[in-house]
């Protein structure tokens, strides 16, 4: 039994880390006020950088910086068309997906050519806690890319409620307008949060290619990006319960797997069907809680206009 | 520095601020036309006009919200370039928005901090910035809880943010653009003592404001604009209402409508024991009683945040009552859908105009039939009858004098005057048996105040219209109403004739007295 | 000199999937390297997954006169019954299946099928042997085509061997879902498994698992060693060059469909393909560096 | 006046010029590849418009986008995105399947009639379901439709692998998870002797439709009223949470015909590869792009389809001629939407510019068509 449960948490942790990433990362662009449906085209490249810089210097370090250079590089063209090209961005981001899909792709097919693995970021124990029962093995033996997703729950809540730059964010996203008569940059806040969020997306793909699969392959993500930005939603832009949506979508999926695995009589569809499924339900089932989107979320800012 | 400010604010001094030949076109509007205006240390300011005459255009160009087309800017004799809010806050300048610029979801103390650097350089301190406004509340006494979030205060207490706002960064030129607007005269008193105490420490303010009561009581110089040009600056020993109003509408206005007696007709409006649940959760309206008569108009006076906004909700089948039942024209309709309302004849003005009453990016003729778009003549069965449908547009424009280039212009380019209009127009047209009006006459210019005014009373004479009139503006209701109910905490204090009471015994009621325990 | 044979390839997924699509591009590159590029030419359409754009580009090419259009997945079926008839003077080819669509009086597609399950079959033998705990994890896309008869045909080897041994199936649901897969081995070890294997493109990831835990695996499609030197033991190899061949040489004698040719072990289409590297040599490897001392009585 | 006029013409030209530029870049790229890129591009064209064949793929590839794109319309008027649309086809074509195996014996038209309501319906329902969970439980619709879209695949790959697979696959053993052939009789009439088939027509009938629901009905009033305003919708009586289903019911009713059309039209049965996107073609994302390019208005739909179906179906006639990885379609697609979208501030811009230089003369005809982009 104890042996099951580990197997399957720590499933659930790996499957969620890339999640982690992505969704934090939007989730600081929508307090903004940026939506951006290109997550998943931006993790493409991040993970194709990373896997090829790794695949050709074997540098693990470089290659995660070279996915936050791309990361932060598409943040920089999404911020761009959204603010200030003002552009639709329910479909910029549409836009930005189809395009990091065709390019990681293209670049896959002429620089690297066929599928190869490489040697991703190791176990990394923690020392003392690594030997914890239970929660030792499945918290403390991760790799570093693991820690860094958990990492990131309490320091994006720190940077939103306890720095001047999280009030700035928060106040941009809730109303421009004011903010703006206090002499708050809104296209500074928003370049900001938009950039952090592709250079997140970017170690999102890199977490996959040289972490936890260790291979690129043509649309690897296969459409991560969107349950990413699905789960910002779930967790209502709170660090906390994005951590909660990525933990619950990921555990349903590790159990589905391991039902599979125990030839449990069910056919895999229905299996497979479930972390979408359990998603919905249990939003559903919180209807209650009333949280209402950033008010400025998905309309660009103009000076002078209510 | 000033002396006597608090020392944890240093006072960006303005002795003069000159502006010269300002222009600035909208499409459609010429809404500043080489308006020359300037303010000195220590006085106040008041630019008057009617609605669309320019008044906030000149003041959004003065803190850099809009950048002017042609014109000069010059403070303390310098000429300057004030590309934006910051540049103007760097100047020593500070607005108070018509519109509140604060965002609802954050606290008093994190408004306030917005945009400002922090003390502790990456960490928020907000216990300082607390520090500093309890500060400033003392000296200024604006009081206010720092702790408090926006959305829950009242009108006036969210007013004392915005000043706040403007005093914590050192401003000492205010611009206050219509800050009595929604204000309670209770409020708008303590607001110009605060306000006086200050202009003795220093400051400087440009008012804007249409109660031109309020502006002679506290301007030094008055300046009147007409369709953005210059009519007259003048000091205001020289004004009189009557000849202020004159320079703003270029034509004699009464100020005082007349109210000719109706013999009353049956109950059109009854409410029962009606409890309410505020957004807060708590009861915004604890068991009220009242009975409106068709042709009699029910003045629902009391200080804002009573629960006066609940209450036309309730009616209007915005919001449920936990407890008690509506009647109209004797049916109970008591948890009747807002549509059952409408086709069963009640109209409502609401007090949040923006939000509530009118759809910004439709045009004038679509905002028009917003409420009865499913009737013929507008419908034909599931169509829409365009051809009637600008027929009755036209008419109402022009009856109404809606001041627009046509009926397909968004309604976004109206000013705050003609938009009113345009609801009043909408709810009026519909011929109404009961009518909840909100705020009816909240920042219009006096002409189109004694527009709406004369509608009211028309209407009660001609249609017989039972009105349930919600204001702030005691003046108002005492001149319109018929009958008084003052409201307090959710609950009537007492409803009195309106020839019957003194503004005394009403301000006692506003203040929690009920009528019985008057002496 | 005669002109050249020209084909044209339209596939699902692209030409370095390492699974179903790589393999039958391996091919005809080795027909063109053995017949020379002066009389063997080909052209492909690759990532045409979906099933419209594929049909055009069928059409778009025999209307260009290629000699031989293979239309490389089952989903294209339909569009070529659709499309052959009107182009009497080209061949189709289609797989994998039996059906050439005798029954609507269609004379010029040839069809392809690997018996996959045969490879599954010896697969499933030697994972047999090798294994110490006796449990098994098998990794497939959706369980249909190929990778249903591949799967059955490894579990039928296994229970040859072993009768009571446990073999955990694994259904993915998309030929592209990587992370997936390789949790899905994750799992399958977690539940005891030492030896691993499956189908389609998605196993890569499964393939790293292995590698990373020290799994053995057994590779589809084409020899997957290179992705784990040190765990593949063996691949099947689909050969299409079996089927082609003889397709191309009756085409030239002037036939024009008809044939379903089958990649069996029999004929070789199906390649069993052994790492060296991998137990053997290590092994080898072992002896020489002394590791292992291997006696003799005398 | 005729100096106002020229401006507006050339407003009217920046999509057409970013759509250039975007190419322009696609050019780069192509030539770094080391392909000439006017072959390259001439193939794009041949394969849009080069033969009555190409002529029928593009148009047949239009219809889907089209009907997509309308349901994207009513949903963006409303004010929700519905990026729903892959499992609103899958949903609507299995549907529309099922009932023609199930009833293979009634007569041709009625079989077609009825399966295409289904269809609809089935589509209607999906994207009601996000559209009640989102009016009457707080749940974004965004997350609830791409959930939706995942559920929709996972039901299908259920379906084709079993209960409705060809027999015939089972007898041969090949287990290809597709339906058996629809029969004949449901095959939507071709116009021509190609795929080109009555589905344009009926999809752009729809066309008309929605526009003349959007603008000229009641009820298309009041969708775009709670896509405007929700305060003042409920202060004028409008039940907002019904309107919302509505417009999402609707949404996926267009999209759910899409579906079954390009099933009764194109393939004559349902097939999978695991994923929507072999049947769909992506035509459920794509739809939000040739709803855009068309100013979210319907009319405008019907070129902006066309243009993006020529542009898909010309683009694998690109790969075919000059053999380039087939991803680099992908990454032009992705960026001349991007050039798109971000043109369209610009000409908002430049259309207010134009409107300011006189507002006299309004012709009335011409401004309420104005109003209704
Ligand atoms: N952002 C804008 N875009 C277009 N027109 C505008 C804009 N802001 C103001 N206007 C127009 O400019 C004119 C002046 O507007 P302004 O708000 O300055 O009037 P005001 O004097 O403040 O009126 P009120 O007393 O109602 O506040 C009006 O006709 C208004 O319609
Ligand atoms: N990437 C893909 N996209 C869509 N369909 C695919 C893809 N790969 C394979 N298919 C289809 O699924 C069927 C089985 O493919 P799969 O990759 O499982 O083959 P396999 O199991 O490796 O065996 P073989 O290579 O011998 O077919 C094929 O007939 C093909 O049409
Ligand atoms: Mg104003
Ligand atoms: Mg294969």
């Amino acid at each position: 039994m104890e042996a099951i449960i580990i197997g399957i948490t720590k499933s659930a942790i790996r499957l969620a880390t890339p999640y982690l990433y992505a969704s934090i990362g939007e989730t600081l662009g929508q307090l903004s006020g940026v939506l951006n449906l290109g997550v998943d085209g931006v993790m493409l490249m991040g993970a194709f950088s990373a896997f090829y810089t790794v695949l050709k210097t074997g540098n693990l370090g470089l290659g995660l910086l070279v996915a936050i250079v791309v990361g932060a590089i598409f943040g920089l063209l999404i911020a761009f068309v959204n603010v200030t090209l003002k552009a639709e961005q329910g479909i910029s981001g549409i836009g930005f997906y189809i395009f990091g899909q065709g390019l990681s792709s293209v670049l896959f097919s002429v620089m690297i050519g066929s599928v190869h693995t490489v040697n991703g970021f190791p176990p990394l124990p923690i020392p003392w806690f690594s030997d914890l029962p239970l929660v030792g093995e499945i918290l403390f033996q991760q790799n570093i890319l693991v820690y860094g997703a958990f990492a990131l729950i309490p320091l994006s809540w720190f940077l939103l409620t306890k720095t001047p730059l999280g009030l700035n964010i928060r106040a941009v996203g809730q109303n421009p307008q004011a903010a703006d008569s206090l002499g708050v940059n809104i296209v500074r806040i928003r370049y900001f949060t938009v950039i952090a969020g592709g250079i997140l997306s970017g170690i999102a793909g890199a977490s996959l290619s040289i972490a936890l699969l260790n291979v690129f392959q043509q649309n690897l993500t296969n459409g991560m990006g969107f349950i990413a930005v699905a789960l910002v939603y779930f967790g209502a832009w709170r660090p906390l319960s994005v951590l909660n949506g990525a933990l619950l979508f990921s555990t349903v999926n590790a159990i589905q797997i391991w039902v599979q695995v125990k030839g449990i009589n069910i056919p895999p569809d229905f299996t497979l069907m479930m972390p979408y499924l359990v998603t919905i339900v249990v939003l559903t089932a919180m209807a209650k809680r009333r949280v209402r989107p950033p008010a400025a979320l998905n309309k660009p800012f103009q000076r002078g206009e209510e | 520095m000033i002396k006597n400010s608090s020392k944890i604010i240093n006072l960006i001094k303005v002795e003069t601020v000159e502006m010269r030949g300002i222009v600035k076109q909208f499409p459609g509007v010429l809404a500043n036309d080489h308006i020359n205006f300037d303010v000195h240390v220590g006085e106040v300011h008041t630019l008057l006009g009617e609605n669309g005459a320019g008044k906030s255009t000149l003041m959004k160009i003065l803190y850099g919200i809009y950048h002017q087309d042609e014109g000069e800017i010059y403070v303390n004799g310098k000429l300057v370039n004030i590309r934006s809010p910051l540049d103007a806050i760097r100047l020593g300048i500070g607005m108070v928005h018509q519109h509140f610029m604060l965002v609802p979801t954050l606290t008093v103390a994190e408004n306030v901090a917005l945009g400002l650097p922090s003390s502790r350089k990456f960490l928020l301190d907000l216990d300082m910035v607390t520090e500093r406004i309890k500060e400033l509340v003392k000296i200024n006494g604006l009081y206010v809880d720092p702790e408090a979030k926006v959305w829950q205060l009242s009108v006036g207490e969210q007013q004392r943010v915005e000043i706040l706002k403007v005093l914590y960064r050192g401003a000492s030129l205010l611009i206050l653009d219509e800050p009595t607007a929604v204000l309670t005269p209770q409020e708008v008193e303590e607001l110009f003592h605060v306000l006086r105490s200050m202009i003795k420490r220093g400051y400087t303010i440009i008012f804007i404001s249409h109660k031109l009561r309020e502006v002679l009581s506290l301007s030094n110089r008055i300046t009147i604009l007409r369709d953005g040009k210059v009519v007259k600056t003048l000091p205001a020993v020289e004004a009189t209402q009557e000849k202020l109003a004159r320079l703003m509408v270029g034509r004699e206005v009464l100020l005082q409508v007349e109210h000719p007696a109706v013999k009353l007709g049956k109950v059109a409006l009854a409410l029962e024991g009606i409890w309410v649940q505020g957004d807060e959760g708590l009861h915004a309206l604890r068991g009220i009683d009242l009975e409106v008569h068709s042709g009699e108009i029910l003045g629902i006076a009391g200080v804002s945040g009573n629960g006066q906004s609940e209450l036309a909700e309730v009616i209007a089948g915005l919001r449920k009552p936990t407890q008690g039942k509506v009647f109209i024209k004797g049916i109970n309709v008591t948890n009747w859908s807002p549509s059952q309302l409408l086709d069963y004849g009640l109209s409502y003005i609401p007090e949040e105009r923006m939000r509530d009453g009118v759809v910004q990016e439709f045009n004038i003729e679509e905002n028009l039939i917003l409420k009865d778009h499913i009737h013929p003549p507008y419908a034909k069965g599931i169509f829409m009858n365009f051809h009637k449908i600008g027929q009755e547009s036209e008419r109402l424009i022009k009856n109404f004098d809606i001041r627009t280039p046509s009926r397909y212009t968004s309604l976004k380019s109206l000013s705050g005057g003609n938009i009113q209009k345009l609801i009043l127009a909408r709810e009026l047209s519909r011929k109404p048996s009961v009518l909840v009006a909100a705020q009816p006459t909240r920042g219009l210019d006096i002409s189109a105040t004694e527009y709406v005014h004369r509608q009211l009373i028309e209407q009660r004479i001609k249609l017989k219209t039972a009105t349930l009139l919600i204001s702030d503006d005691l003046d108002e209701i005492l001149s319109l109403a018929d009958r008084i109910a003052v409201i307090y905490e959710g609950e009537i204090m007492g409803v009195v004739k309106r020839n019957e009471v003194s503004v005394e015994e009403l301000g006692m009621m506003m203040g929690g007295v009920h009528k019985d325990n008057i002496p | 000199s005669a002109e050249a044979f020209r084909v044209a390839l339209i596939m699902p997924s692209t030409i370095n999937d390492f699974a179903w699509s790589q393999s039958m591009y391996d091919a005809l590159l080795t027909i063109q390297n053995e017949m020379g590029k002066e009389n063997f030419q080909f052209v492909y359409s690759e990532n045409m997954f979906v099933v419209a754009d594929a049909a055009a580009a069928i059409r778009d090419y025999a209307s260009e006169g290629y000699n031989l259009v293979i239309a490389h997945g089952s989903q294209y079926g339909a569009s070529l019954a659709d499309i052959a008839p009107d182009f009497p003077k080209t061949s189709f080819a289609w797989g994998s299946t039996a059906n050439v669509f005798a029954d609507q009086g269609i004379t010029n597609i040839f069809a392809y099928e690997p018996y996959s399950e045969e490879g599954g079959y010896v697969n499933g033998v030697l994972a047999a042997k090798l294994s110490k705990k006796d449990i098994f994890g098998v990794i497939g896309p959706i369980e249909t085509g190929d990778a249903k008869r591949y799967t059955e045909g490894f579990k039928a080897g296994i229970q040859a061997v072993k009768p009571n041994a446990q073999v955990n199936v694994t259904w993915i649901g998309s030929y592209s879902d990587v992370a997936l897969a390789s949790e899905a081995a994750q799992t399958h070890i977690n539940a005891g498994a030492d030896v691993l294997t499956g189908t389609a493109q998605m196993t890569v990831g499964a393939i790293g698992v292995a590698r990373q835990r020290g799994a053995l695996w057994f590779g589809y499609d084409v020899d997957q060693s290179a992705l784990a030197p040190k765990n593949v033991i063996c691949s099947v190899d689909v050969d299409w060059v079996v089927a082609l061949k003889p397709m191309i040489d009756l085409i030239k004698k002037g036939e024009r469909g008809g044939k379903i040719f089958t990649l069996n072990l029999a004929n070789g289409g199906l390649k069993m393909v052994v790492n060296p590297e991998a137990l053997v040599g290590q092994t080898i490897e072992d002896i020489v560096k002394g590791n292992i001392q291997v006696k003799v009585e005398k | 006046m005729k100096y106002k006029r020229v401006r507006e013409i050339l407003t009217g030209l920046i999509p057409i010029a970013a759509f250039l530029l975007a190419l322009l870049m696609g050019t780069m790229m192509i030539a770094i590849l080391g392909i000439n890129p006017w072959v390259a591009y001439q193939a794009l064209y041949n394969g849009a418009f080069g033969s009555i064949n190409a002529i029928a793929d593009t148009i047949v590839k239009a219809t889907t986008l089209l009907f997509v794109g309308l349901g994207i319309c009513i949903a963006f008027r409303a004010g929700v995105l519905n990026i729903g649309g892959e499992g609103q086809l899958v949903v609507g074509a299995l549907s529309a399947t099922i009932i023609c195996l199930t009833f293979p014996d009634l007569a041709g038209w009625i079989l077609i009639i009825i399966a295409l309501l289904v269809g609809l319906l089935s589509g209607a329902i999906w994207g009601g379901i996000a559209g009640f969970l989102k009016a009457y439980f707080n749940v974004n619709e965004i997350l609830s439709t791409i959930m939706l879209n995942y559920i929709a695949v996972y039901g299908m790959n259920y379906l084709l692998r079993g209960p409705i697979m060809d027999p015939l696959q089972v007898k041969l053993g090949s287990f290809i998870p597709q339906t058996a052939r629809l029969p004949q009789a449901v095959d939507l009439p071709r116009l021509i002797p190609t795929r080109l088939n009555l589905g344009i027509i009926i999809a752009i009938f729809f066309a008309i439709l929605v526009y003349i629901f959007l603008w000229r009905t009641t009820i298309g009033f009041r969708i775009r009223m709670i896509g405007q305003n929700i305060p003042a919708s409920r202060a004028s009586g409008i039940n907002v949470p019904k309107y919302m289903v509505l417009a999402f019911f609707l949404s996926g009713a267009l999209v759910g015909l899409g579906g079954a059309i390009e099933v009764l039209g194109v393939h004559h049965r349902m097939f999978t590869d695991g994923s929507a996107s072999g049947f769909t073609g992506s035509a459920g994302f794509n739809g939000i792009v040739a709803a855009l390019f068309g100013q979210l208005h319907p009319l405008g739909t019907i070129p902006a389809s066309l243009l993006l179906g020529a542009l898909l179906t010309g683009a694998n006639k690109m790969q075919r001629v000059v053999q380039i990885p087939s991803a680099l379609i992908g990454a032009l697609n992705g960026l001349i939407v991007l050039f798109v979208v971000g043109s369209e501030y610009l000409r908002r811009s430049q259309a207010r510019r134009v409107e300011l230089i006189t507002e006299v003369g309004y012709n009335s005809k011409h401004k309420s068509k104005k109003e209704d982009e």
